[in-house]
């Protein structure tokens, strides 16, 4: 039971992250029907966005007024990279049948990664660390300290800050979606692009903000997983992405709510099969995708619906 | 008609395609012949060199490679081997068996190859070993320790199963018990939890650390396993501490190693965490942090800077100018180069060409003895080191220090 | 060969023979939308049976209930006298072949071979064969080939059998999807709306098509919008609204009958507001979704869509 | 297309443009005998009247040049049907690049532009003459006899088997290459007289003759890739390149039946590879598989290929119900359980079977009828090298899949796969058992998959996990797009590029990566239906076409049904 208690904290820690994640495939994915593949880069992105801005600005820092600055750092390198994929490649291609975006998003994906390994290390005038092996991140003293006994079960201070990012991020994405013209306008696009057009919206620009603010959620998670961890690498975002995805799809992909609920729910699974099934945890990425596809025959709407279905 | 067609196309096709490899043929002697001049009349030989030159154990396969660099400068500085010159050919295995096969494949086809250092896995030199052998080239690994690349896959019966392979450092079956005995009888821990990463190199370790843990009357209360590619450990962590052990022993490299350290921490897993060598690194303490104070390793040979023949390496080394640290397997892979070095005087000495000297450098291999910089260099029947001093190394203040030298009998 | 490609049309057409083609009580329900209620009809041998009604009326919908690209809520059709189940293969294998409102060919394929697809459920060359080149294997092929060319001659197609189908003409590609359709040797035709979109000209060679296809001894049924073209062509028609059956008689009967003039009249009235034409994918998302169709959206969809 | 008045007068203009771009070509044939650089470099390029590497390339661009030149006047008779407008304008772009590289590289390599010597000069001169008369005659209208070309049949065979030839030269001197600049420089030259020759529109008529002519083609490309070993004379690594790009050519082929002719998008399809690659070692009686028994290869491989089958028809079950990219996900998420699964089979963390993330290693040779693979066997006075054994043997595997895939393609079969592929409820409503094709595209590529796998195990003499990642799949569907989907000579064309380049430029590797995702987003914004496209059924990749956009239903249902 106390394992159980303590995997399920896990469990909602990571699944925080995913959800995270996963809201960025599920906005874009309702407004474009793009499975934007780079995303889980996007993360990295702003992992990477917040090491550099510790580096150059707080070199040594660890108190907690530090860690917005990260976030914001985060954040514009996140967006910044995000929109830019959008414009160069993207947007050439909306409207050009399935095959070759997805491509362009595996070649995007493909090409951030590789940037960030060969780079990252060159850029003139600084003098960052290499990232072609794991780069220890950043440790701010009140979200990292000594983790929190509650009885049996230990929390890090870093999965407090994490559920506590998601929340917080829920809320405001609530707002935004619901009272601001422009995350109406987003709900229209999604509902109907066309009417919407013809109603005046600017499709354009509601799809730049709806991968600005997938990208935005990214960023926190590319933050709160470097603090977790303790370790960002260039790779971190593949896997994550593709769990995301999951996420996304299991919640029910282009509802926000599902892609929130589905991330929570893929991290609890995972962590209580490696504790509960065989093999163990080199397993556990096993279960998640196995997960995947079996929502995807069997539900492909997910759990709370997705706005298209008809993959089938 | 068409069959017709079809043959006379096929002899005209015969006939074209001689005549015009023919004229490449020109174009390309004509290439070979101004490269192949150096500046002096000298041959040339090369010792490669295959490690992971990128990647997360980059930071170890560049000390691998600047050692080696640095023993062949010294060699040629000295004036080494009459008429011949030696250089350094470095191969990146990205820490994965099918790179470094190719790798190895490369080197093979390059007739000036002589010898290779590496590789720094035991899962890659289990792909590097068949390729160089099949070539008649000799290979010094500075770091594999998985037991069975010398003694076979049959531990009762051993039999070497590549002739041209030797190594400077010990095995997995030392290196394993010689970190049971010192959580054992030093640090008196007697319950222990396992991790490894499933590669050869760590199952291996755990696997001998178990067996002489338990035959000492310790007690191993969990063994797991993580997948390296992982970053999240939490579920195996969340396991181990439930059932309370006094230290963790795990078989792996520091790039996974740090994280788990720094993971066990902080969730309230707080006892030491010992490894091999392949977290003897300081990347270990960065990426482990400040909770990494008490974690132990092991590593092969006795502590590069105390030993006196060490010295003259660490001092030749940074004189060298290189910027990246000699690392882990500095001092061994100085040893292993210098090993092919004198090995070559050897077979050098009445070789026509660098390709016909192969076979004879493997087996003036087993001749080999001299003072190297982690003490004495030469090889027994198998191509293991013969010597088998370890030392037990423990995190102080965010630094490796030594805490326990002795020679495992 | 040439006598075997196409069928024999042993006998001239006129209405009351053998019933090939039966539907009864024919429902198809989306959430809380009623396309089809209740729709039962007949087509006789040879007989060239009209389809009318105002937009979203459900005249395509029923035809996927025929065809059964939709599994109907409730009632059944019969082919021959036999029951079809509702997989759109066993339809054409039965013997029943369609066309598309919105010609759905196989653009990058050339006509020849779109008519040679439509030949696929009369061949069974597996992969083996077909690698291995068998005996089985070139007679099929060859089969299809000549009928294929039979076809495109029969369309009037034959000296394009080797342009690809998305760069046809708009009338070529109607005649194309007819052609292909006649390949899978049916009993029975639908064809959604094979006039719209052409010129008075087109239209002509359209019908005299469809009085071929008749002559051919193969049942025809039309859904049209231009009615000069339905009352000339049919022997029966009949006309939908809101998914029920309104009229049923002969084209001067339906042509007279009050309430047709004024359902169309009516119908588009409230064009806006009724659910109007779907496109069949838009009925499937809704569908899968569960989720009642919002009369106004669907409008605005479908009117775009074409 | 070109003025539609068109006539085949020509302007006083052109004719200055003509002549320019004579002089061009004139002057690069010419600046081949002098010396280009005051160092040996290259070769030697510093000798007059032995024209090596780069001046060789010159003169080969010169020649091009002087053809397309004098096409319309002295050799209106043979030539008259070139479209010699474009070709010289692309030339003349080609060829300042390549002079400009070629000074580039001189100034690299012996250090300064100083040590340029005549010779590069004046090929810089010729090229900029070219630049400026094809620029002249860039709009130049098509000959009017340019489509009705047809030559005797004995003309266009020997023209046929002469590519062949050179294509085979090519390919051994650029392996043979070993200065990296030496090799750009050589590519760029096939590039750049490529690129001439298919704006002058000449690969339509070589393509009415290779159609007229399929066979003399087919076999002539192979009896060209048959030939190859021979003029390796026993370089090992050479031959060791070129059989890793037959292997990656003859999945990728697989690949293409998949994704270019049914239109599923797989992302996974490595796995298949190593499936086969699993099976192949397992039985191989290597010291490190946990099974003993060793049946003769001719079993394994047919075991590798249907285990690889039954896995394709376990991943195709679920496009029952998922297609589009969703389907692409699902085969990518295959993908992975698949690689964790070989991961963790090792005894730890379930049955001891792959031996986990060390792999299966040291896998014996082939031994087929008692060839040995692993030996070097003398035939016809040239030695053949291990590679050069399974070299051959690959290019027998890959033959029989090229022909499996151009026989399907072209039957029932294959007219199914396309028609769902362009639509797939028109193709079911049209009696086409849509399901069943599907799931036959899924095992018949994971069967090829399998068999080459089995090959792979036993020339890589290793299998472990890593080599069966997401990555593999990626690189393999960028073969198939790069190179064209639904072609045979495209796909292969695109996996020497993949795997060749990354083996020659070695400067080059650390960015491998990046390239190719580079390429990638490049490919698809500005050539989706890649290098070799397939003119007759292209994919739905430039969907803005009028005509198809007007009968097409705008939601986006009906747009996924076509993909």
């Amino acid at each position: 039971m106390d394992q159980f208690l303590q995997q399920l904290v896990n469990g909602l820690t990571i699944g925080s992250l995913y959800a995270l994640i996963a809201v960025g495939y599920t906005v874009v994915y309702g407004i474009v029907q793009l499975i934007n593949f780079a995303h889980g880069e996007i993360f990295m992105i702003g992992a990477f966005g917040a090491l550099s801005t510790y580096l150059i600005l707080f070199q040594g820092q660890t108190s907690l007024w530090v860690l917005p600055f990260l976030v914001l750092g985060a954040m514009a390198a996140s967006v910044g990279v995000a929109v830019l994929t959008e414009r160069v490649a993207y947007r050439p291609l909306r409207g050009a049948g399935r095959l070759a975006p997805l491509i362009t998003a595996i070649g995007i994906s493909v090409f951030l990664q590789e940037f960030v390994r060969l780079f990252y290390d060159k850029v003139p005038g600084l003098d960052f660390p290499s990232a072609k092996q794991k780069i220890p991140f950043p440790q701010i003293e009140v979200v990292t300290g000594p983790a929190i006994e509650l009885g049996p079960v230990t929390i890090q201070r870093a999965a407090v800050f994490t559920i506590g990012c998601l929340i917080m991020c829920g809320a405001a994405l609530w707002w935004f979606i619901n009272r601001t013209r422009t995350g109406r306008g987003m709900q229209a696009v999604s509902q109907d692009p066309d009417t919407a057009k013809l109603m005046g919206i600017n499709v354009d620009r509601v799809i730049v903000v709806a991968f600005a603010v997938g990208a935005a959620l990214a960023a926190i998670a590319g933050v709160a997983q470097g603090l977790l961890n303790t370790n960002i690498n260039f790779k971190m975002g593949f896997i994550a992405g593709l769990k995301a995805f999951t996420a996304a799809v299991l919640g029910g992909i282009g509802n926000v709510w599902g892609a929130i609920l589905g991330g929570l729910v893929l991290g609890v699974l995972e962590t209580l099969a490696v504790q509960f099934l065989p093999g163990g945890s080199p397993w556990k990425d096993v279960w998640a995708f196995a997960l995947l596809i079996l929502v995807l025959v069997f539900r492909p709407q997910g759990l709370l619906g997705a706005k298209v279905v008809d993959r089938a | 008609m068409h069959k017709r067609s079809v043959i006379s196309a096929g002899a005209l096709l015969l006939a074209t395609s001689m005549t015009l490899t023919a004229c490449g043929t020109r174009g390309g002697d004509s290439g070979g012949g101004s490269e192949g001049g150096g500046d002096s009349g000298d041959k040339v030989a090369k010792i490669g060199v295959i490690a992971p030159l990128s990647g997360d154990l980059s930071a170890l396969g560049k000390g691998i490679e600047n050692s080696v660099d640095l023993a062949i400068k010294q060699a040629n500085e000295e004036g080494g081997i009459e008429g011949w010159t030696l250089e350094i050919a470095p191969e990146d295995d990205q820490a994965n068996p099918d790179v470094g096969k190719n790798a190895a494949s490369k080197l093979a086809g390059d007739k000036d190859v002589v010898g290779v250092v590496g590789t720094l896995n035991s899962s890659v030199a289990g792909t590097v070993a068949p390729v160089l052998d099949t070539a008649k080239i000799v290979q010094v690994s500075p770091a594999n320790t998985g037991v069975s690349l010398t003694k076979g896959e049959d531990a009762e019966n051993p039999s070497r199963p590549y002739a041209n392979y030797f190594r400077t450092c010990t095995t997995d079956a030392v290196q394993g018990p010689f970190a049971a005995r010192y959580l054992y009888e030093e640090a008196g821990i007697k319950k222990v939890a396992t991790i490894h990463d499933k590669k050869a190199y760590g199952q291996g370790l755990v696997e001998s650390f178990t067996e002489e843990f338990e035959k000492l009357g310790g007690e191993i209360v969990a063994a797991e396993t993580i997948n390296p590619d992982d970053d999240k450990y939490d579920a195996v962590v969340t396991s181990v501490k439930a059932k309370k052990p006094d230290a963790v022993y795990y078989g792996g490299e520091y790039p996974q190693a740090g994280p788990l350290s720094q993971q066990m921490k902080a969730q309230g897993l707080k006892v030491p965490l010992m490894g091999g060598d392949g977290i003897f690194s300081p990347e270990f303490i960065k990426l482990a942090g400040k909770t990494s104070n008490g974690d132990l390793a092991t590593s092969i040979g006795a502590p590069t800077e105390k030993l006196e023949s060490a010295q003259a390496f660490v001092d030749a080394y940074e004189g060298g100018g290189y910027s990246d640290d000699y690392e882990a397997y500095g001092a061994q892979s100085y040893d292993a180069a210098n090993a092919i070095i004198e090995a070559l005087k050897v077979s050098l000495k009445d070789a026509e060409t660098a390709e016909d000297a192969r076979q004879a450098t493997i087996d003036a291999m087993a001749d080999v003895t001299f003072d190297g910089a982690t003490g004495k260099v030469a090889f027994d029947e198998f191509g293991d080191t013969t010597t088998r001093v370890l030392t037990a190394y423990e995190v102080k203040d965010g630094e490796w220090t030594d805490v326990n030298t002795e020679e495992f009998k | 060969m040439s006598t075997a490609a196409v069928p024999h049309a042993d006998a001239p057409s006129s209405p009351g023979r053998g019933v090939v083609l039966e539907a009864r009580n024919i429902v198809m329900r989306f959430g809380g939308l009623t396309a089809v209620d209740d729709v039962s009809f007949q087509v006789h041998e040879g007989e060239i049976v009209g389809l009318i009604g105002p937009n979203g009326a459900g005249k395509t919908t029923f035809f996927n209930c025929l065809t059964g690209m939709y599994k109907p809520t409730s009632g059944e059709v019969t082919l021959g006298g036999r029951a079809l189940p509702p997989r759109p293969r066993a339809v054409v294998t039965a013997g029943m072949a369609r066309t598309f409102q919105n010609i759905r060919l196989f653009g990058n394929m050339t006509a020849l071979e779109n008519v040679m697809v439509g030949r696929y459920c009369r061949t069974s060359s597996m992969a083996l064969t077909s690698i291995l080149r068998g005996p089985k294997f070139r007679r099929e092929e060859r089969e299809s080939i000549d009928r294929g060319r039979e076809l495109l001659r029969f369309v009037g197609l034959d000296d394009k059998a080797d342009h690809l189908a998305r760069n046809l003409p708009y009338g070529e590609q109607r005649r194309l999807e007819i052609a292909r359709a006649l390949a899978t040797e049916p009993q029975v035709v639908l064809l959604d709306e094979p006039t719209a979109g052409m010129n008075p000209r087109e239209t002509e060679e359209a019908m005299r098509l469809i009085f071929r296809i008749r002559e051919l001894g193969m049942a025809v049924v039309v859904i049209e919008h231009d009615m000069r073209f339905i009352f000339t062509l049919c022997d029966r028609v009949l006309c939908l609204v809101r998914g029920a059956l309104l009229v049923e008689g002969s084209p001067a009967q339906v042509q007279s009958d009050p309430r047709v003039i004024e359902a169309y009249i009516g119908g588009s009235e409230d064009d806006d507001i009724s659910a109007d034409e779907l496109t069949e994918e838009d009925v499937e998302v809704l569908h899968a979704e569960g989720v009642d169709v919002e009369p106004s959206r669907t409008s605005a969809r479908s009117e775009n869509g074409r | 297309m070109s003025t539609i008045t068109s006539s085949s007068t020509t302007t006083g203009r052109e004719r200055l443009g003509l002549r320019l771009a004579l002089a061009g070509g004139a002057l690069l044939l010419v600046s081949g005998l002098l010396s280009w650089s005051f160092e040996p470099i290259f070769g030697d390029i510093s000798i007059r009247l032995w024209p090596v590497s780069l001046q060789v390339f010159a003169m080969l661009i010169g020649l091009t040049a002087v053809a397309l030149a004098l096409s319309p006047t002295v050799l209106r008779r043979a030539l008259g049907w070139v479209h010699a407008g474009p070709g010289l304008w692309a030339l003349g772009i080609g060829a300042t690049a390549y002079t400009a590289l070629s000074l580039a590289a001189i100034a690299v390599e012996a250090g300064g532009l100083i040590n340029a010597n005549e010779g590069a000069w004046i090929a810089l001169v010729g090229a900029l003459l070219l630049l400026g008369g094809g620029w002249m005659v860039r709009d130049r209208p098509r000959a009017p006899e340019a489509f009705s070309a047809q030559g005797p049949a004995t003309v266009e065979i020997v023209t046929i088997v002469a590519i062949c030839a050179l294509a085979l030269a090519a390919a051994a001197y650029a392996l043979g290459r070993d200065d990296a600049w030496v090799f750009v420089l050589f590519l760029l030259t096939l590039g750049v007289i490529g690129t001439a020759l298919a704006r002058a529109e000449v690969f339509e008529w070589l393509g009415g003759a290779a159609g007229r002519h399929q066979h003399v083609l087919t076999l002539g490309a192979f009896a060209a890739a048959f030939l190859f070993p021979f003029t390796q004379d026993g370089s090992e690594i050479n031959m060791s390149i070129a059989t890793l790009v037959l292997i990656f050519a003859a999945t990728a082929i697989g690949l293409n039946i998949v994704v270019g002719l049914a239109g599923l998008l797989d992302l996974g399809y490595i796995a298949f590879l190593g499936a086969g690659a699993y099976v192949g070692a397992i039985f191989s009686g290597s010291v490190s598989s946990s099974i003993g028994w060793t049946p003769p290869f001719l079993v394994t491989a047919l075991m590798g290929g249907l285990f690889a089958a039954l896995l394709g028809l376990i991943v195709g079950s679920p496009t029952l119900r998922v297609s589009g990219d969703y389907l692409a996900i699902v085969t990518l998420a295959f993908g992975e359980i698949f690689r964790l699964a070989m991961f963790n089979l090792d005894g730890n963390n379930g049955p001891d079977l792959t031996n986990g993330p060390n792999g299966i290693t040291a896998i014996p040779n082939l031994s087929i009828l008692g060839f040995d693979f692993g030996e070097s066997h003398t035939i016809a006075g040239v030695e053949l090298s291990r590679a050069a054994n399974y070299y051959l043997f690959m290019l027998f595997i890959t033959a029989l899949i090229v022909l499996i895939f151009a026989r399907l393609n072209n039957s029932r079969i294959g007219r199914g796969w396309v028609a769902i592929r362009e639509d797939e409820r028109a193709a079911e409503a049209m009696g086409v058992n849509v399901f069943g094709l599907k799931l036959l595209a899924f095992a018949g590529g994971a069967f090829l998959a399998g068999v080459a796998g089995t090959v792979k195990a036993h020339y890589d003499t290793s299998v472990t996990p890593d080599q069966y990642q997401f990555l593999e799949s990626a690189f393999l569907l960028a073969a198939v797009v790069l190179g064209g989907m639904g072609t045979i000579a495209g796909v292969i064309l695109g996996a020497v590029v993949l795997k060749l380049m990354p083996e020659k430029l070695r400067f080059f590797s650390e960015y491998r990566l990046l390239l190719f995702g580079l390429l990638l987003v490049i490919m698809m914004r500005f050539r989706p239906e890649g290098l070799v496209a397939n003119k007759r059924r292209q994919l739905e990749l430039h969907d803005d076409d009028q005509d198809r956009a007007a009968q097409t239903d705008r939601s986006p249902q009906t747009k996924e049904a076509l993909q």
